[in-house]
C-alpha cells in the first residue's frame, strides 16, 4: 500500500473498535467485532512494506506516527497474535469497559512499536497506561483500587520521564526522531529510566508484582503481553549495545528466581518469572551483537506466547476454583485435564525444553554472551534457566495440577478459553518445530542452528538434573512448604520503611526513653501516616476554609514580605 | 449604520451586557430574561470575534471613550494580548448561558432567576471591561463591578455555606481591589497620569523611588489575592464549590484568568519587565509561590470529597502553572503561561459543566454521587474523562500542549528550569491521582439505590459540556490557533517594554 | 456423593514407576555426555556432564537461597493491609 | 521632623489602614469586620484626596485671579471609589443578614463550629 493515511494504520482498527464496543449491546456482535480487530490489523500490516514512513505536522514539528522496519514488524505481528488470543480468552466477560480498555491497550501497544518519533511514542505510552489500569480496577475490590492507583502513578511517572527526556532531546538537537538514543547525554539517562520503569528494571520492578496478580483473570493476560514488551522494543531501538543493560539484565534474571520460589500466589510467581525473562531480553539488548538482539527479540516473541498461555491457565484455575494460592490448590489434573495439558506445554516452552518455542530463542542469548566473553553473565543466564524450570516449569504445574490433592474438583474452563489456550499452545509447539518461520521475522540475518547435539544435550541435562533435585527433595520431604505469606519486596520501602523509619528515627534521637520518646513517636506516627490527610483532607489545615482573619493576616504577611524585599 | 457599529466595537463589547443587565432584571420572567441574556451573549461573542479579526489584521486598536482623547480620557485599547481574552470571555458567556437555562431552573428559587441573569451579565461586563480598558483606574472600577456581581452569583448557592463563602470572598476581594487602588494611587502620585501607555512612558524616570516600588508591591499582592495564588487562595475552593453550577463554570473558567491578566498587564505593559524582573526580585518569589501552589493545590484536590472542591483545588494548582509561565518572563514562558490560561479555561469549564450535570441529577456533586455514572450517565462521564485527561496533560488534549510549551520554556532556565520541570511533572502525577480516582468511582463502583436510577443529563446540558470537551480535543490536535494567539500576545507584551 | 474413581497418580505404584523412569532418563542423559560429542565454547563446558552438574547445583543453591530469603522477607499476609479473599471476577 | 509632620496625611492614612486591617484580623463579629473593611477603604480615600491637594491651591472652580488650583482628578476618582465602597458595604450587610438567618449567629467562631466554613 503506497498511500498511507492515518485510517489505514494498524492501530486504527483497535481504536475504532474500542469506541464501537462501548455502544454494542449484543454480545455476539461484539465478540465478532473484537475478534475481527487483530485480524484486520494484521492484514493491514501485511500490506505495508518495510521502510515506509508517514509524516504528519503537529505543533510545528514533523511527527512520524508510523514508520516500519523489521523490528517494528515483528512486534506488530506479535501484538496482533497476542491480542487475538487475549480477546478470545476474554469473550465471556460482560463488562464493556474492560473490552474497551483492552482494545485501547492492545491498539496503543501496536501503535507504540511503529512510532517513529518520541512524541508519538509518548502518546501511545500514555494511552497504554491509562487504559491498562482499567483492567486492574475491573476487579472492583478495594485492594485492586489502591493497587491500580499505585500502578497508575508509577506508569504515568514513566511517561512523564519519557516526555521530559524527549523535550530535552528536542531542545538540544532540534529533532524528535526516535532512533538510537544512547547514554551520552542526560536526556539518554532520563529516557532510559522511563523505559526501565516499563521494563521492570530491578528496584523499579515492583509494579509488575503488585498489579498483575491483582488484575482480573482476563486482564492479566492482556497485561502480561504488552507493557514490558513495548519497553523491550523501545530499549532495543534506543539502547542496543549499552553496556549498562548487560548488568541490569544479569541482576534482573537472578533475583526474581528466589522470590518466585517462595511465593505462594501463582500469578505472582508468573509475574516474577516475567521479570526474570525480561531480564534475558535486556541482557541480550545490552550485549548488542546481531545474534544477541535477535535472541532478545525472539525471546520476547516466544515469551508473549508462553507467558500468556501460563497466565491463561492460571486464570482458568482462578476462574473455575476461585483460588490461586499454591497452598490451596493441587490435584486439579483429575478434573481439568485439558487445562493441565495446555499448562504443561506452556511450562515446557518457558523452561526451554527442546521442540518447544522457548528453546529456540534462549540459546541465542547464551551463545551471544559466550561469544562476547561475558563469562559471568553467561553463568547468570544459565543459572536463571535452571531456576526458570524449577519455579515456572515444575512449581506451577506441580502445585496446581498434581501434588497433594486439595479436593477441588473444578471442570475445564469454557470453550473459548480452552481455544485461546490451545492456540497459544499450538504456537509454542509450532515455533519449536519450525523455528525458521520466526527467524524470518527477526531483524538480522540468522545463522544459528537450533537443533544440534550440543544445545539439545546440554539443555536436557540441565533440565533433567533440576528435575532430579526436585524429585529428591520431594521424596525426602525437605522441600520448603508453601505458606501463606506476604514477601517483602521493594514496595516495602514506600509502603513500610519510609513511614516507619521516620517515625522511629526521632524516637532514637531522644535519649530519654520515657515519656518524651513515646510522645514524639506518637506525634510522628500521626504526623507521617495521617499527616497528608490531616493537611490536605477536606478538613485539613491546608484545605479547609480558614477564618477570614487568618486569611487577611496572610495578606498582611505577604505584603510585608514584598515591601521588605523591594525596599532593600 | 454598519460603519458606526464597527467604529464603536470596543465600546459595544462592554456596553452591551452592561446596558442589558438592568433590562434583564426588569423582565422578571425567567424565559424572557434568559433569552435576552443569551441574545446579548451571542452579540458580545460576535463583537469579540470582529475585534479579534480587526486586531490580527490591522494591529492594536485604540478607542477614545466618549471622544476624550487619551491620555486624558479613558482609552479602550485592544491589542493582540487582550483580544483573545475578549473572545474567551464572551465564548464562556455563551456556553454558560446555554447551560444555565436548565441548571439555574433547578438550583435557584424562582423569583431570583432574572436577578441571577442580570448579575451574571454585570459580571461579564466587568470582566470584559477589565480586559479591554487601557486606563489604570478604569481597571479598578470594572474589577469592582465584576467582583460585586460575582459575590452575588456565589451567594445564590443553595447550601448555606455559599453565603459564608461569598462573604469571605467579599472581604478578600475588596482588600485585593483596594490594594490595587492604593498601587494605582501611588503611581498616579508619581506620574500624574492614569493611562497605561502613558504610564509606561513616564514611569521609567521615577522608577527608583520607594513610592513606585511600594505601588508595585501593593498591586502584586492585591492581584495575587484575586488570582488565588498560594497562600492567598483560601477563598477560592468554597466560593467555587458552593456557588450555583452555572456560576462556578463561568467563574472558574474566567475570573482568576482575568485577574492574572491584570497582573501581567501591569507587570509588563505598565511597569515593564526590566523593572519587575530586573530591579525587583519578582521572579524567585513568584516561582516559589507558584510551585508551592502546584503541590498544595494538587495534594488537597486528592483528598476532597466534593467534586467541585476537587476541581477548585485543581484550579489552585493550575494557576500555579500559569504563574510559573508568567514568572519565567521569557517569550517562551509568557506564551506558555498565556496558552495555559486559555487551555485551562476550556478544560476547567468542561469539568465544571460535568459537575453541573451531575448536580442537576443528584442535587449534589460528592464523589459518591459519581458511583456507577459510567453506566447511567455515559455521555456526561465521557466529557469528564476528556476534560480530566486534559488536566493530566495527555497528548491530543489541550493540557498536553500547555505542558509541552511550559517545559520547553523551562528548559532555557538551567537548573531552576529542571526544578520547575520536576514540579510540573509531579503536578501531573498528582493530577492523575485526583482525576482517575473519580473515574474509578464512576466506572467501577456499584451505585447505591439513589444513584441506580440516575439517567443521562438533559441534552441541553450535555451540549455545552461536550462543546468544551471537543474544544479541549481540538486544541490538543490542532493547537496552532491558540498557540499563535498566545505567542503573539507574549510578543506584544515584551515588545511594548521600553 | 459417590466415591470417585481412583486417578492415575493416586496409585503409589504408578508414581514409583514414573520416578524410576525419570531416574533412568537422568542416567541416560548423564551417560550421553561421554558418548556424544558436545562443542565447548568455554573451558567450564569441558567438564564432563557439566550441564547436569550445574543444573543440580543451581537447584540446590536456589532452594537454600530461597529458604534463607524466606527467613528474611516473609511476613504475615496482613502485613500491609488486611488481605481480601481472592474472588472470582 | 518633616518625615512625621510634613507627610502627616500619609501617616494618618497608614494608621487608619492598619486599624482597619487589625479589626479585620482580630474581630470575630462579621459586622465589625465590615466596619474594619470600611475604615481600611476610607484610609485609601483619604490618601487619594490629600494627594490632590496642592499647597496654596484654590478650590478647582474657575475664578478670577487664581493661579493654582487643587488637582480635582483624584477627588473625582475617589467619588467613584466611594460609590464602590458603599455598594460593597451594602452587599456585605445583606450577606450578613442572610448569614444570620441561616446560622443564627454572626460570630465567626460560631459559624465555623457549625459547618467548618468561614
Amino acid at each position: 500500500m503506497t498511500d498511507l493515511s492515518l485510517l489505514t494504520l494498524p492501530f486504527m482498527p483497535f481504536f475504532i473498535a474500542a469506541l464501537a464496543v462501548m455502544f454494542i449491546a449484543s454480545s455476539s456482535v461484539r465478540s465478532a467485532l473484537m475478534l475481527a480487530v487483530p485480524i484486520a490489523s494484521g492484514f493491514l500490516l501485511l500490506q505495508e512494506q518495510s521502510g515506509v514512513a508517514l509524516t504528519m505536522p503537529f505543533m510545528g514539528y514533523e511527527l512520524v506516527p508510523f514508520r516500519t522496519d523489521k523490528l517494528s514488524f515483528l512486534f506488530g505481528y506479535l501484538f496482533c497474535i497476542a491480542s487475538f488470543i487475549a480477546i478470545l480468552f476474554s469473550l465471556h466477560v460482560k463488562d464493556r469497559v474492560q473490552h474497551t480498555a483492552g482494545l485501547f491497550y492492545a491498539g496503543s501497544a501496536v501503535g507504540a512499536v511503529f512510532a517513529g518519533d518520541l512524541l508519538s511514542l509518548f502518546f501511545f505510552w500514555e494511552v497504554m497506561t491509562v487504559s491498562s489500569v482499567f483492567l486492574i480496577w475491573a476487579r472492583q475490590t478495594d485492594g485492586a483500587f489502591r493497587c491500580g492507583m499505585r500502578y497508575l502513578i508509577i506508569q504515568v511517572a514513566s511517561g512523564l520521564l519519557l516526555l521530559a527526556g524527549a523535550l530535552m532531546i528536542l531542545h538540544s538537537t532540534g529533532s524528535l526522531a526516535f532512533n538510537e538514543i544512547g547514554l551520552e547525554s542526560q536526556a539518554g539517562y532520563v529516557i532510559l529510566l522511563a523505559f526501565g520503569i516499563k521494563a521492570a528494571f530491578p528496584l523499579l520492578h515492583n509494579w509488575v508484582i503488585d498489579s498483575y496478580p491483582q488484575s482480573t483473570v482476563t486482564g492479566a493476560v492482556f497485561l502480561c503481553c504488552f507493557t514490558t514488551k513495548v519497553a523491550v522494543y523501545a530499549l532495543a531501538r534506543g539502547y542496543a549495545g549499552a553496556d549498562i543493560l548487560i548488568y541490569i539484565g544479569a541482576v534482573m534474571v537472578i533475583f526474581p528466581i528466589f522470590y518466585a520460589v517462595i511465593e505462594n500466589d501463582l500469578r505472582r510467581v508468573l509475574s516474577y518469572s516475567m521479570i526474570s525473562k525480561v531480564g534475558f531480553m535486556v541482557c541480550g539488548i545490552g550485549i548488542g551483537t546481531e545474534l544477541a538482539i535477535n535472541g532478545a527479540v525472539a525471546t520476547a516473541f516466544n515469551h508473549v506466547i508462553y507467558k500468556s498461555l501460563l497466565f491463561m491457565s492460571m486464570g482458568s484455575v482462578l476462574h473455575m476454583t476461585g483460588r490461586i494460592r499454591a497452598s490451596d490448590l493441587g490435584g486439579l489434573y483429575k478434573s481439568m485435564p485439558l487445562t493441565t495439558i495446555l499448562c504443561v506445554i506452556g511450562a515446557a516452552s518457558i523452561s526451554a525444553v527442546p521442540l518447544f518455542g522457548g528453546f529456540v530463542s534462549k540459546g541465542m542469548i547464551l551463545t551471544a554472551a559466550l561469544d562476547q566473553k561475558l563469562d559471568f553473565v553467561w553463568l547468570c543466564l544459565l543459572f536463571a534457566s535452571a531456576g526458570t524450570f524449577y519455579y515456572a516449569g515444575i512449581k506451577i504445574c506441580y502445585f496446581t495440577f498434581f501434588g497433594q490433592d486439595s479436593g477441588l474438583r473444578a471442570a475445564d474452563p469454557p470453550k473459548h478459553m480452552l481455544l485461546a489456550m490451545g492456540l497459544a499452545a499450538a504456537m509454542c509447539v509450532f515455533i519449536g518445530l519450525y523455528p525458521a518461520l520466526l527467524f524470518g521475522l527477526l531483524p538480522f540475518e540468522v545463522d544459528y542452528i537450533v537443533y544440534d547435539t550440543t544445545h539439545v544435550l546440554a539443555q536436557l541435562q540441565l533440565l533433567a538434573f533440576v528435575g532430579l533435585g526436585f524429585v529428591w527433595l520431594k521424596i525426602s520431604k525437605l522441600g520448603p512448604p508453601d505458606l501463606r505469606s506476604v514477601n517483602l519486596d521493594v514496595d516495602w520501602i514506600y509502603r513500610k520503611f519510609l513511614p516507619e523509619s521516620i517515625r522511629c528515627a526521632l524516637g532514637l534521637l531522644i535519649a530519654d526513653y520515657g515519656r518524651l520518646k513515646r510522645f514524639f513517636c506518637d506525634l510522628f506516627h500521626q504526623y507521617i501516616m495521617g499527616g497528608l490527610i490531616r493537611h490536605h483532607g477536606p478538613h485539613g489545615i491546608l484545605a479547609r476554609a480558614w477564618p477570614i482573619g487568618s486569611m487577611v493576616l496572610w495578606v498582611a504577611v505577604l505584603l510585608f514580605f514584598y515591601l521588605i524585599f523591594y525596599y532593600f | 449604520m454598519m460603519s458606526a457599529i464597527f467604529a464603536n466595537l470596543p465600546a459595544l463589547q462592554v456596553i452591551l451586557p452592561l446596558l442589558f443587565a438592568p433590562i434583564c432584571f426588569l423582565l422578571r420572567k425567567r424565559g424572557a430574561a434568559w433569552l435576552l441574556a443569551f441574545c446579548v451573549s451571542l452579540c458580545t461573542f460576535a463583537v469579540s470575534i470582529a475585534l479579534f479579526m480587526q486586531v490580527s489584521a490591522a494591529g492594536p486598536l485604540s478607542y477614545a471613550m466618549g471622544g476624550w482623547d487619551p491620555p486624558w480620557g479613558i482609552e479602550y485599547r485592544v491589542d493582540s494580548f487582550n483580544a483573545p481574552f475578549l473572545v474567551l470571555l464572551s465564548l464562556m458567556f455563551c456556553v454558560t448561558l446555554a447551560f444555565s437555562y436548565k441548571s439555574v431552573e433547578k438550583e435557584i428559587v424562582q423569583p431570583r432567576h432574572a436577578l441571577f441573569y442580570s448579575a451574571f451579565m454585570l459580571c461579564v461586563a466587568g470582566l470584559l471591561g477589565i480586559v479591554i480598558t487601557g486606563d489604570a483606574f478604569n481597571v479598578f472600577v470594572f474589577l469592582e463591578i465584576s467582583s460585586l456581581s460575582s459575590y452575588i452569583l456565589i451567594s445564590f448557592g443553595k447550601d448555606r455555606r455559599a453565603l459564608t463563602a461569598a462573604f469571605q470572598y467579599l472581604i478578600m476581594g475588596t482588600i485585593g481591589a483596594t490594594f490595587l487602588l492604593i498601587g494605582i494611587g501611588f503611581i498616579y502620585m508619581m506620574t500624574g497620569t492614569l493611562n497605561m501607555a502613558d504610564l509606561a512612558v513616564r514611569l521609567p524616570s521615577v522608577m527608583d523611588t520607594h513610592t513606585v516600588r511600594a505601588a508595585f508591591a501593593f498591586i502584586i499582592v492585591g492581584m495575587s489575592i484575586k488570582v488565588a495564588l498560594f497562600p492567598l487562595h483560601v477563598w477560592l475552593p468554597n466560593a467555587y464549590g458552593y456557588a450555583p453550577s452555572a456560576a462556578s463554570v463561568f467563574l472558574a473558567a474566567t475570573s482568576t484568568k482575568v485577574s492574572l491578566y491584570v497582573l501581567i498587564r501591569f507587570t509588563f505593559t505598565v511597569f515593564g519587565a526590566g523593572f519587575a524582573f530586573g530591579a525587583m526580585p519578582l521572579q524567585p518569589i513568584l516561582l516559589v509561590l507558584a510551585v508551592t501552589a502546584v503541590f498544595v493545590g494538587s495534594l488537597s484536590a486528592i483528598f476532597q470529597t466534593n467534586i467541585k472542591h476537587v476541581l477548585a483545588y485543581s484550579s489552585v494548582a493550575q494557576i500555579g502553572y500559569m504563574v510559573i509561565g508568567f514568572a519565567l518572563a521569557s517569550h517562551a514562558g509568557l506564551s506558555a503561561g498565556i496558552l495555559h490560561m486559555f487551555n485551562h479555561a476550556v478544560m476547567k469549564g468542561c469539568l465544571f459543566l460535568v459537575a453541573g450535570c451531575v448536580f442537576y441529577r443528584f442535587r449534589s456533586a460528592r464523589i459518591e454521587d459519581f458511583r456507577g455514572l459510567g453506566k447511567t450517565m455515559p455521555w456526561t462521564m465521557g466529557a469528564f474523562v476528556v476534560g480530566g485527561l486534559g488536566l493530566i496533560g495527555m497528548p491530543l488534549t489541550a493540557g498536553f500542549v500547555s505542558k509541552w510549551y511550559l517545559i520547553m520554556a523551562a528548559l532555557d532556565h538551567g537548573f531552576v528550569g529542571f526544578l520547575i520541570i520536576a514540579a510540573v511533572l509531579a503536578g501531573s502525577l498528582l493530577a492523575v491521582a485526583y482525576v482517575w480516582r473519580i473515574v474509578e468511582v464512576a466506572y467501577f463502583q456499584a451505585p447505591d439505590e439513589v444513584h441506580e436510577n440516575g439517567k443521562e443529563a438533559p441534552f441541553i446540558l450535555l451540549v455545552p459540556a461536550w462543546f468544551m470537551a471537543l474544544l479541549t480535543l481540538y486544541i490538543g490536535i490542532d493547537p496552532s490557533l491558540v498557540v499563535g494567539a498566545a505567542e503573539s500576545a507574549a510578543l506584544s507584551l515584551l515588545g511594548s517594554t521600553p | 456423593m459417590k466415591p470417585e474413581r481412583p486417578y492415575f497418580l493416586d496409585n503409589k505404584g504408578n508414581v514409583r514407576f514414573l520416578i524410576y523412569i525419570f531416574h533412568a532418563l537422568c542416567f541416560v542423559l548423564f551417560a550421553a555426555d561421554f558418548v556424544l560429542h558436545r562443542h565447548s565454547y568455554h573451558p567450564l563446558e569441558e567438564i564432563p556432564a557439566f550441564y547436569a552438574l550445574f543444573g543440580f547445583l543451581a537447584f540446590s543453591v536456589i532452594i537454600l537461597g530461597a529458604a534463607m530469603l524466606r527467613k528474611l522477607v516473609m511476613r504475615p499476609e496482613d502485613y500491609y493491609e488486611a488481605p481480601e479473599e481472592i474472588s472470582n471476577d | 521632623m518633616t518625615l512625621v509632620f510634613g507627610l502627616f496625611n500619609y501617616w494618618v492614612a497608614m494608621v487608619l489602614m492598619m486599624i482597619g486591617f487589625y479589626i479585620l484580623i482580630a474581630s470575630g463579629n462579621l459586622i465589625k469586620k465590615i466596619i474594619g473593611l470600611n475604615i481600611f477603604q476610607t484610609s485609601v480615600f483619604i490618601l487619594y484626596i490629600s494627594m490632590g491637594k496642592i499647597k496654596g491651591g484654590a478650590v478647582p472652580i474657575l475664578t478670577e485671579g487664581t493661579e493654582i488650583y487643587t488637582n480635582p482628578l483624584p477627588h473625582v476618582l475617589i467619588l467613584t471609589a466611594i460609590v464602590v465602597g458603599v455598594a460593597t458595604t451594602a452587599l456585605a450587610l445583606a450577606l450578613v443578614v442572610r448569614i444570620k438567618e441561616a446560622y443564627g449567629s454572626i460570630e465567626e467562631d460560631d459559624i465555623h463550629e457549625k459547618d467548618g466554613s468561614l
